[in-house]
């Protein structure tokens, strides 16, 4: 469904990713770890178009490197980014109704309304509060919901855990996996490897700029070296 | 051979051209002949606020020099013109008199509009002792700096004021005044002598206000004046000035029994769409003034420029451009000195009035009052030179 | 322009400029009248550009109120002309140093940066002539001195000559202390030069007092040069933007930067004024020209040409620089 | 002197003072809350459609509230063009540049202004019978520019707030990045957005024609009155501008009549300066 091969990219001189390679297939959930600085979120954003890079990113075998982000998001390709970017001073219906802006989402935007509703029912509680006023869980909420209202076929995940409470990250995780469920390939960027391994099928390290690891799920989650550099702290507290 | 045959041909004008350049350059240094053009510079604004302005002073200085040029020049010399722009802006100006005096060899400099580069190019001008003759600068203080080679067609502000405060006392009689004035030099000196006269002559205290010289907008102005119901406006402005008076005036409904302003109303571009019937303006021309030589001004203008009234900016130009040529044809030299002298002996006359310069250099002056009465302006004021009487009716504002 | 630390490469560092300045010294001896009056006005670009460009090139700090500061210098040593002593130096050191003293007025816009900075500059700037226009009104009734300069002396250009050489003098001398080093990480970003130790406030007001004292010697000279000023002339709006404009045209935060762009743009405007006499194109090619070079040589002919000699230099060296990775930003 | 009446009519004629700052400070604050581009030649799209609606007016006779309708297409196709040649490239670039650019700009309008038509001041000769309201007078033209300019309030409210493109405005001025995310096709945005304040400011500049001067270097004298208002009102704030321009507005007349008219020049300079040293995110902004 995805594919990236040799992906280079940086920002002005300093070069960021040197050769990333991996897939996403259909009803995949693929989990990409890597500590500060490994180039996740890069890799994100080469995918998303918002940075321009060298190498092969297809999806559904469509070149992206050089697509328009929008032209990107209208073959149903969504991410929810790191920091969640909402329309802070828009009310929650308003960063919804965004979501669906494309133009293969837009027919089907009453019922993902309501879906996003019943995934979320504190988002219909605040639908005309501004988004800036929501808590941080709720504005997780939101910014998946934003993404949801899009239709994706498949949906980036940039860190939805960052700075959640545990049961709400437990909630955030469960609503992704229904989502999933529904059909929706999902990448998934995250720190928090435990969780994320424990629920994706497969996954991949990064580090500097290149896959170091690769493997499904239960494969890395075993993986010693894996353990020792992402899984170790978790594993003696928990 | 088509190649050849051009070569040729370059060649033949280059010799030309070389030969031509050696021949002007020793008539360069040969002795000036007795057929050689006075040279004589003007500086006028032609770019920024003034340009407008500029512009006229600039027909009126052409009107006349063309015209001696037609017929003849100066004794059988031709007259030479060097045009600058001084953006009516004091710094400028003085580059602009020194290219003219130091680059072209001009033996006089026909002045500017507006009394900032008129200061400084006479100046420079004066350290050259080069006679400079402005026509539409009336500060006092231009005067009072002791230039020898500084000649001002302009009469200054008191003769007018003076005018204008008798006119108001003797015919008017107003019982409460405002004053309206810009903010710049001559016009606050001249509605200060304008208040002096009034109180001395009427006994009224005229209530004064301040506006930029340019403002697009005077409501606050105009609201404070009206909350006094005066009978009669005094208005010291530009002409731009004058034409957003008449037209806020109206918009605000402040309606006096009088309304008086300097110049002519219609003058401004700003002017356009308002009806002026019963005006009131001081200045020392107006269209149609009685006269041998405004008429010959009229008739030469109106064939130069037959879509346009004569103008009362290049009327001043065309008054300073005949003094200039008659001190040229009295000079005993054709250089800064004799036609310095020959200036300050000046007596002629001009479509403004009779060309004559006091010790300072100012000319000697008389001012008119006038009425716009069914769209052309009349002389009402003073008696010798009164064509109509004055309308004593509310103004009406718009056509 | 690399100093070194012994005194015969002090020496050699300078002698380019030495050079340039015996040059610049010979050159009114073979000038007519007129041009050695372009040449004062070249040199009083040259200073104001040079002033600004140590608070807006190497320091990022955006002034676009220099005006004030030019118009109190003119003020100032005039005013001292009239009613002190008419003896010139004094009375354009006076202007230099009564328009430096009145860096304070812009202490409270210090937190401020980029074009807000500049905002509130101009805002001052312009307030400045207002007030002017209130308390010295208009016209010729400005200040009236008698005139210093005999017609044909070559006296004003060895007094813009010396203006300028002392400005840029200080300049250098600026931004090779721990002063400049301190200010160009200000321009990077105020927070991080606070966090390492740059007094930040300080430098700012220390810069933007020597741009002002500079700038208020122009204007002293100015003053006095002319014998005739008035607040409409010595405040204006132009004393603000031109020196930015010479110095971006020339290099911005470059030394040279500001004297390129100041030589360059007064002769094209002489060549301009030979070619037409419809000043509306000058006034369109001022405009033409900023919007070019900000978007085609954002560096200015200076920082272009340094661009354009590294790059040849790199060549020759046989080093390769590798393909930038196309960003997009949007 | 602190009679109604005169208090009354100070309010109005500031009211109708408001009504051109809100039309040239809507443009500056759209595009600056939009793409972060400060343009400083807003003025110049008011000068230029001022000039077309008065030599409409003087050589046709076209009424100036049709040209103002004229003017909308004409000015978009300049616009466009603008926007397209000069302003696309000064996206994230420096604030030193994206002012100078607009600057250059903007003189070289007033430049091809001058060339072509002079710098002489002129006056659109176009009256309508003025009102009165006990003892408070309004001038016709500027009870009609008022109407006009809140029907460009109402236009704007419904575009931002009830179309599909208007949210992707609000969504982009908010956070350009998430606007991307969502599939928003940003460039189509910027164009959209500098466009509709490239026609509000044309609509201004007739506005202006009706009660100013016309001469090329009017824009830039309104520019920076646009600054104030915006800076006041808070960059990029639309509730901010209509409070802000009626804010100065009101003031400046209240300064002139009561104080003094050549202070009144002063209000705008003196609001920039100390709105920015003490509040820089002005009334209605949000710190950032």
């Amino acid at each position: 469904m995805l594919a990236l091969d040799s992906v280079e990219a940086g920002y002005g001189q300093a070069k960021v990713l040197h050769g990333v390679s991996l897939t996403v297939e259909p009803g995949e959930i693929v989990v990409l770890l890597g500590a500060n600085g490994a180039g996740k979120t890069t890799t994100l954003r080469v995918i998303s178009g918002i940075i321009g890079a060298r190498g092969g990113v297809t999806f559904e075998g469509r070149p992206l490197i050089g697509m328009a982000p929008n032209r990107i998001v209208e073959l149903g390709l969504l991410q929810v980014p790191e920091g969640r970017q909402l329309f802070a001073d828009m009310s929650v219906e308003d960063n919804l109704l965004m979501g669906s802006h494309s133009a293969r989402a837009k027919p089907h935007r009453a019922r993902a309304l309501e879906q996003s509703y019943a995934l979320f029912p504190v988002l219909k509680e605040r639908r005309t509060q501004k988004a800036g006023t929501l808590s941080g869980g709720q504005q997780q909420m939101l910014a998946i919901g934003r993404a949801l209202m899009a239709q994706p076929r498949l949906l980036l995940l940039d860190e939805p855990s960052l700075g959640l409470a545990p049961q709400l990250v437990t909630a955030v995780f469960e609503a992704i996996r229904r989502s999933n469920e529904s059909g929706m390939a999902i990448l998934l960027v995250e720190q928090n490897a435990n969780q994320a391994l424990r629920f994706a099928h497969r996954g991949y390290v990064l580090e500097g700029g290149r896959v170091v690891h690769r493997g499904s799920a239960s494969e890395l989650a075993d993986d010693p070296a894996v353990q020792r550099a992402y899984l170790g702290l978790r594993a003696a507290t928990a | 051979m088509a190649a050849r045959t051009a070569f040729q041909n370059l060649a033949g004008r280059l010799a030309i051209a070389v030969g031509a350049t050696a021949l002007s350059l020793c008539a360069h240094v040969a002795p000036a002949a007795a057929a050689d053009p006075i040279k004589v510079g003007i500086v006028v604004p032609l770019s920024g606020a003034q340009a407008g302005s500029g512009e006229l002073v600039l027909r009126g200085y052409r009107l006349h020099i063309d015209e001696v040029n037609a017929s003849g020049g100066v004794a059988g010399r031709k007259i030479e013109l060097f045009t600058e722009d001084d953006r009516a802006d004091a710094t400028t100006s003085t580059s602009a008199v020194e290219k003219l005096i130091s680059q072209r060899g001009v033996v006089a400099i026909l002045g500017s509009y507006g009394s900032a580069p008129t200061t400084t190019g006479s100046d420079v001008s004066e350290r050259h002792k080069i006679p400079y003759i402005a026509a539409h600068a009336g500060e006092l203080r231009l005067h009072q700096r002791g230039l020898r080679f500084f000649f001002n067609i302009h009469p200054g502000g008191p003769p007018r004021d003076v005018a204008l405060a008798t006119f108001f006392a003797e015919v008017l009689k107003p019982k409460s005044v405002a004053g309206l004035h810009s903010n710049q030099a001559w016009s606050i000196e001249g509605m200060k002598t304008l208040a002096t006269a009034l109180k001395e002559k009427a006994g009224v205290e005229i209530r004064q206000d301040e506006f930029p010289a340019n403002t697009p907008d005077m409501s606050g102005q105009l609201t404070r004046i009206k909350a006094g119901k005066p009978d009669l406006v005094s208005l010291y402005g530009l002409d731009s000035d004058n034409a957003t008076f008449l037209r806020q005036a109206l918009e605000l409904g402040l309606n006096p029994r009088h309304i008086s302003v300097l110049g002519d109303v219609r003058a401004s571009k700003a002017a356009a769409g308002l009806n002026f019937d019963t005006v009131l303006m001081c200045d020392d021309w107006f269209v149609g003034l009685p006269g041998a030589e405004n008429e010959k001004y009229e008739r030469l203008y109106r064939t130069k420029f037959p879509k346009d009234t004569p103008d009362r900016f290049a009327v001043k130009a065309y008054a300073a451009a005949q003094v200039l040529v008659d001190a040229l044809k009295r000079a005993r030299s054709i250089d800064g000195q004799g036609v310095r002298d020959a200036l300050s002996a000046t007596d002629i006359p001009t479509p403004v009035g009779q060309a004559k310069f006091k010790e300072d250099g100012q000319r000697l002056g008389t001012f008119v009052v006038a009425q716009y009465q069914k769209g052309a302006p009349v002389v009402v004021y003073p008696e010798s030179a009164r064509t109509s009487d004055a309308q004593l009716r509310n103004w009406r504002g718009f056509r | 322009m690399t100093s070194s630390s012994t005194p015969g490469g002090t020496l050699l560092a300078l002698l380019p400029w030495l050079v340039a300045l015996a040059i610049a010294a010979a050159v009114p001896l073979f000038l007519p009248i007129y041009m050695q009056r372009v040449a004062v006005t070249c040199l009083m670009f040259v200073t104001l550009g040079v002033s600004w460009n140590l608070s807006g090139g190497f320091a990022g700090q955006l002034s676009l109120g220099q005006a004030a500061f030019f118009g109190i210098g003119a003020y100032g040593s005039m005013i001292t002309a009239e009613h002190v002593t008419s003896d010139l130096l004094t009375s354009i050191v006076v202007g230099g140093i009564v328009a430096g003293l009145c860096t304070p007025i812009l202490f409270p816009a210090f937190r401020l940066r980029g074009i807000y900075l500049g905002m509130a500059t101009f805002a001052l700037g312009e307030s400045m002539r207002v007030v002017a226009e209130k308390v010295f009104p208009g016209e010729a009734s400005g200040l009236h001195t008698p005139v210093v300069f005999a017609v044909d002396s070559l006296a004003p250009y060895y007094w813009a000559l010396g203006i300028a050489a002392f400005t840029i003098a200080v300049g250098a001398w600026t931004i090779r202390s721990r002063l400049g080093l301190g200010l160009m990480t200000v321009r990077e970003d105020d927070q991080a030069a606070r966090s390492i130790g740059v007094p930040v406030a300080l430098y700012k007001a220390i810069v933007f007092a020597i741009g002002a004292f500079a700038t208020g010697l122009a204007g002293g000279f100015y003053a006095r040069y002319l014998g005739f000023i008035d607040p409409h002339s010595v405040f204006h709006l132009d004393h603000s933007i031109n020196p930015v404009f010479v110095t971006i045209i020339g290099g911005i935060g470059t030394e040279l930067g500001p004297i390129v762009g100041a030589i360059f743009w007064v002769i094209l405007q002489e060549v301009l004024r030979g070619l037409t006499d419809t000043p509306a194109v000058n006034t369109i090619i001022y405009g033409l020209l900023l919007l070019v070079v900000i978007l085609v040589v954002p560096r200015g002919i200076v920082g272009e040409s340094q661009a354009i000699w590294r790059r040849i230099a790199d060549r020759r060296r046989g080093r390769r620089t590798g393909k930038e990775i196309p960003v997009v930003a949007d | 002197m602190l009679s109604f009446e005169v208090l009354g009519q100070t309010i109005v004629n500031g009211i109708a003072a408001a009504s051109i700052y809100m039309m040239i400070s809507l443009g500056l604050a759209l595009v600056f809350g939009v793409m972060r581009v400060v343009n400083l030649a807003q003025g110049e799209f008011m000068m230029l459609a001022a000039f077309g609606s008065f030599w409409l007016f003087t050589l046709y006779g076209v009424d100036p509230y049709l040209s103002m309708v004229a003017m909308i297409p004409a000015s978009l196709l300049l616009g466009y063009a603008v926007y397209r040649l000069i302003i696309r490239r000064l996206l994230g670039a420096d604030d030193i540049n994206q002012f100078l650019a607009t600057f250059g700009l903007a003189l070289m309008l007033q430049g091809i202004a001058q060339y072509l038509w002079s710098a002489d001041l002129r006056r659109l000769p176009y009256v309508l019978p003025s009102l009165e309201v006990g003892d408070v007078t309004l001038a016709g033209v500027r009870v009609v520019n008022i109407g006009v300019c809140l029907a460009v309030l109402a236009f704007l409210a419904w575009f931002l707030g009830w179309t599909g493109i208007g949210r992707s405005v609000r969504a982009t001025a908010s956070n350009r990045m998430g606007a991307m995310l969502c599939g928003v096709d940003v460039r189509r945005v910027d164009a959209t957005t500098f466009l509709l304040g490239t026609a509000i400011s044309a609509v201004g500049g007739t506005m202006l024609a009706l009660v100013y001067f016309v001469y090329p270097s009017v824009g830039a004298g309104l520019i920076f009155k646009g600054f104030a208002v915006v800076i006041l009102g808070g960059m990029g704030s639309i509730a901010g501008v209509i409070v802000g321009s009626l804010v100065l507005g009101i003031t400046e007349a209240m300064v002139n009549v009561y104080v003094s008219s050549q202070l009144s020049a002063l209000v705008a300079f003196a609001v920039i300066f100390i709105v920015l040293v003490s509040r820089p995110q002005g009334l209605f902004g949000t710190a950032r």
